[in-house]
């Protein structure tokens, strides 16, 4: 079936996005340590930036750098939003992480089981 | 599409591995490999700012909190049976609904005939500037901005307020006035 | 300075904005107070000017940077979210007063400042989501309130406050990742990001640009029900409003839940109905049936709880429960329910909440038993608080009952008649949670732990009984809360034909 | 020591390489790649480098605390108020065709000034974050 190989061919980009979507968000949830957990978070964010970027991608474009050289650019406007979306994605993991630093030391553990069975006896 | 294939490879290390620390490594090799995806898509703007904060910033504070807290995640016996679900029906809903978009690279996807055409034909024009990225970012769009740099305020501020100053003693089960 | 009227979109939340940088610079809490309050009240006031523009002239739109959209960001302004813009403006003013004791006594010296810049940016992040007409510009928005909100919880002395914060740290960026998901989608789909834009864009799609759109909408959807604590979505809430200082808990349970639920019937109404009127129908009725759960097992929950905190934080699940059914029936009543009712949960919820914290003030303890006897202790807040109680049930004479009308006459517009008892039955858990209040803080001896407690001091008070008048204000005088309601329903419905 | 030596001197002859680059990245963002939030990490990337090197406190006399934490709220004040300068001279908020006498300039202008504010408030983040995590370590 060449037709339907050569969709998933021009859909692999998508493909490949979708799988690193799902593992962030299988660690996110299935995870109990704390950190593991923002980094999972953080890779589920990271992978919206491909599934924004790849489609302004033009076969034969360039970068949206301006110059008379060139006639065809990706597009430039998922780029923008990209950019301000990594800036989001590394605010919330810093804060993520200084609420991770307090519960370490309120609790002396960052695994979720552990806390939740602390908090019943207290 | 061999750096995507080596992205996904590095994604299944990030879930298996259990030592912390290698976590932030591979993290950090995420995303170069990413930063190296985006440069080939034409995004060396957004390439750039991932490699500096992917594996700069990130993992500079994910060390520094590793310092703060333990490095090795515990064996967990948690049942994966509803978080596989969850992950599997998000990624079944989501390669149901992408299968018909318009291919890689096509020129005529509706994202090129709308909207965008507008800032390449008129960023020079309108505002002197080339990099038609930094046109978008600073001025259509220099709302976004204005939020995306209040967004690190926030967490600027937040994270201060969190850590900064002397440690206060909880006392167990919750201390302070509100038991 | 000319003419400012024109300015006062971007004023809206440029001001709380930029009262939130002044207080980064302030170290005193009580300047920091001070500017927060300045500053909340004058985005009320342009608030105000705003409704009364929009009611007079119809529909703004504010050009950011001056492009037209859909090229530059737009602020469109219309009579629902003047009111949503009003609603979360008035409610943190009347707060203000009472959060000066109320953070002095919760949060440490040399932190209130910065508390007071959360507060202020959560506000300024609630305001832009509100008011903005770019579907990723409240996006970054949603960030900043977000971000704010769990600094905010987090400061609560509990150590589970922290707990709380970060559930709801990753409950939330998980919400916000699926809506960014899902507008990307429809980007890809549209080449837009205008939300009017878009829906026009939609109406036009084809055949086989609808999967991509459907996708699309169960991602908005689930997304933003993660952020308004639809049931089973909700886990996160009820810790975060018991751990979090009070009048964190107050404002954000009067607020933050409400511009979520705002967001929801932007895009469900004008976006999506449009390109896809059958399978919207069936989302609603899948809205409907979780509701309706919501009320149930919410208020359930809400009963066995002996943290008062923590009853009305299930209760606001409940509640949102009521909202949300409005919206499921989509026609006029049913949504001019769901819009009233988010106006007077806002102000009965509001009034309870502060009503609690005045408790905590005094008792230092929101534990049931702590608080047996407080009815005769602290009169007037034990009634401001049970006056909020009587709404939530939805006694004729109190703002609960307009919106429970409403509701019902929705149900019965559509011909859903069981709905109706449905609604009268959860009403009655709602007497039986509200109930066991009453029943400690006035039936039964002064407990040791408010022996010396009573009313607090003024400007704490007076927040207190404003609200807990205005839930009794608006049961009788509509004109404000359901009439303006029922013109943004029709304007949605309007909209989505 | 002899290792130490080198880092010492290797990063004396780095950092101001590093502030230029940073410099560059910034005013160089309209024309290439770049802009106030990568040339803002790059700068703390800087600090950080320093404050491994040659300890925390040193850091500190480079980068005062008190300024540092002053960067943060600094930034969005310049790029609000940039806005701000755009609606008192009768444009829109964000509008910066006003700021000159003509539109492109006054817009280049704008462009400017609000990539500064994004400097300030993003290298003040970062690093006053950077020190808040490593200062709670001891």
């Amino acid at each position: 079936m060449p037709a339907a190989l050569q969709n998933a061919i021009d859909h692999y980009n998508y493909f490949i996005t979708i799988f690193l979507m799902v593992s962030g968000l299988y660690i996110v949830i299935a995870r109990g340590n704390m950190i593991k957990k923002l980094v999972g978070l953080s890779l589920f964010q990271t992978s919206v930036y491909l599934l924004y970027i790849s489609p302004g991608k033009i076969i034969g474009g360039t970068a949206p750098i301006l110059d008379p050289a060139f006639k065809v650019y990706s597009n430039p406007l998922p780029h923008v939003l990209i950019l301000t979306a990594i800036v989001v994605g590394v605010a919330t993991l810093a804060l993520g992480l200084a609420i991770v630093a307090r519960i370490h030391e309120a609790y002396g553990t960052i695994e979720e089981d552990e806390i939740f069975d602390r908090d019943a006896e207290g | 599409m061999a750096l995507l294939t080596m992205l996904a490879a590095v994604t299944v290390g990030v879930v298996r591995m259990r030592n912390l620390f290698g976590v932030v490594v591979l993290v950090g090799a995420y995303s170069f490999l990413m930063a190296s995806v985006l440069v080939v898509l034409d995004a060396p703007d957004v390439a750039m700012t991932e490699a500096a904060v992917g594996a700069g910033v990130s993992t500079v504070i994910l060390l520094a909190t590793l310092h703060l807290t333990k490095s090795m995640e515990y064996p967990h016996p948690r049942k994966a049976y509803l978080p596989l679900f969850v992950a599997a029906v998000t990624g079944a809903v989501l390669i149901w609904g992408t299968y018909s978009l318009p291919p890689f690279g096509t020129a005529d996807a509706p994202i090129h005939q709308h909207v965008a055409p507008k800032y390449l034909s008129d960023s020079i024009k309108e505002t002197m500037v080339p990099n038609v990225v930094t046109s978008v970012l600073a001025d259509y769009r220099g709302f976004d901005t204005l939020g995306e740099t209040t967004v690190v305020f926030t967490a600027g501020i937040g994270v201060l307020l969190l850590l900064k100053g002397r440690r206060r003693q909880r006392r167990e089960g919750g201390g302070g006035p509100a038991e | 300075m000319r003419d400012i009227l024109p300015q006062l979109p971007a004023l809206q939340v440029v001001v709380p904005l930029v009262g939130a940088v002044l207080t980064a610079f302030v170290r005193r809490g009580i300047f920091a107070w001070a500017l927060a309050a300045l500053a909340t009240f004058l985005s009320a006031a342009i608030a105000a000017g705003l409704l009364w523009q929009v009611l007079a002239t119809g529909p703004i739109s504010y050009r950011l940077g001056g492009w037209a959209p859909p090229w530059g960001i737009e602020y469109r302004v219309d009579v629902l979210n003047a009111f949503v813009l009003l609603l979360v403006s008035g409610v943190s003013t009347v707060m203000m007063p009472f959060a000066r004791r109320s953070v002095a006594f919760e949060i440490e010296g040399d932190r209130q400042a910065w508390f007071y810049t959360m507060y202020l940016l959560c506000l300024a992040g609630l305001l832009g989501i509100a008011i903005t007409g770019d579907a990723f510009n409240a996006f970054v928005f949603m960030e900043v309130s977000s971000l704010a909100t769990y600094v905010l919880i987090a400061m609560g002395r509990d150590r589970r406050a922290l707990l709380a914060a970060y559930q709801y740290l990753i409950l939330g960026t998980i919400g916000a990742t699926l809506y960014v998901i899902g507008v990307g989608l429809l980007y890809l789909v549209t080449g837009t990001l205008n939300i009017v834009d878009l829906g026009a864009r939609l109406g036009a799609a084809s055949a086989e640009q609808m999967r991509p759109i459907l996708a699309a909408l169960a991602f908005i959807t689930v997304g933003i029900s993660l952020k308004l604590a639809l049931f089973p979505l909700h886990l996160w809430l009820p810790n975060a409003y018991a751990y979090a200082p009070s009048f964190a808990t107050a404002f954000l349970a009067a607020t933050a839940t409400k511009v979520a639920v705002y967001l929801l019937l932007r895009f469900l109404f004008p976006v999506f109905s449009l390109a896809i009127g059958p399978v919207a129908l069936q989302i609603l009725h899948m809205l409907l049936l979780l509701s309706l759960a919501a009320m149930f097992v919410a208020s359930i929950l809400a009963v066995y709880e002996q943290n008062v905190k923590r009853m009305l934080a299930y209760s606001s699940v409940a509640q949102i429960g009521y909202i949300t059914f409005g919206i499921s029936l989509a026609n006029q009543y049913g949504l001019t329910g769901g819009i009233v009712h988010l106006f007077n949960h806002a102000v009965m919820k509001g009034a309870m909440f502060l009503a609690l914290g005045a408790l905590f003030y005094r008792v230092r303890s929101v534990r049931l038993a702590d608080l047996a006897g407080v009815g005769r202790q602290m009169p007037l807040t034990s009634a401001a608080f049970v006056v909020g109680g009587l709404g939530l049930i939805g006694t004729p004479g109190t703002a609960g009952f307009i919106s429970k009308w409403y509701l019902a006459l929705g149900a019965i517009d559509r011909g859903w008649w069981p709905l109706v008892f449905l609604l009268v039955a959860s009403s009655l858990i709602a007497v039986v949670y509200v109930g066991r209040f009453v029943e400690v803080a006035y039936f039964r001896p002064v407990s040791e732990a408010c022996k010396d407690a009573r009313d607090p001091p003024l400007n704490m008070l007076i927040p207190i009984l404003l609200l807990g008048a205005a839930t009794i204000y608006f049961g009788i005088e509509t004109e404000l809360s359901a009439g303006v309601a029922s013109q943004a329903a029709d304007a949605l419905l309007r909209g989505a034909k | 020591m002899k290792l130490d030596l080198i880092l010492r001197v290797g990063t004396k002859v780095l950092l101001p390489l590093l502030l230029l680059f940073a410099l560059y990245v910034q005013f160089h963002g309209e024309l290439g790649p770049g802009g106030g939030f990568q040339a803002g990490v790059i700068m703390t990337g800087a600090v950080i480098l320093y404050a491994i090197i040659f300890g925390l406190n040193a850091a500190k006399r480079i980068a005062p605390q008190r300024l540092v934490e002053a960067m943060v709220p600094l930034g969005v004040l310049i790029f609000a108020g940039t806005g701000l300068a755009a609606m008192l001279l009768g444009g829109n908020f964000l509008d910066y065709s006003v700021l000159a006498a003509d539109p492109p300039h006054g817009r280049e202008l704008g462009i400017i000034l609000v990539e500064a504010g994004v400097l300030v408030t993003v290298s003040g983040t970062m690093t006053a974050i950077f020190y808040a995590f490593s200062e709670r370590g001891r």
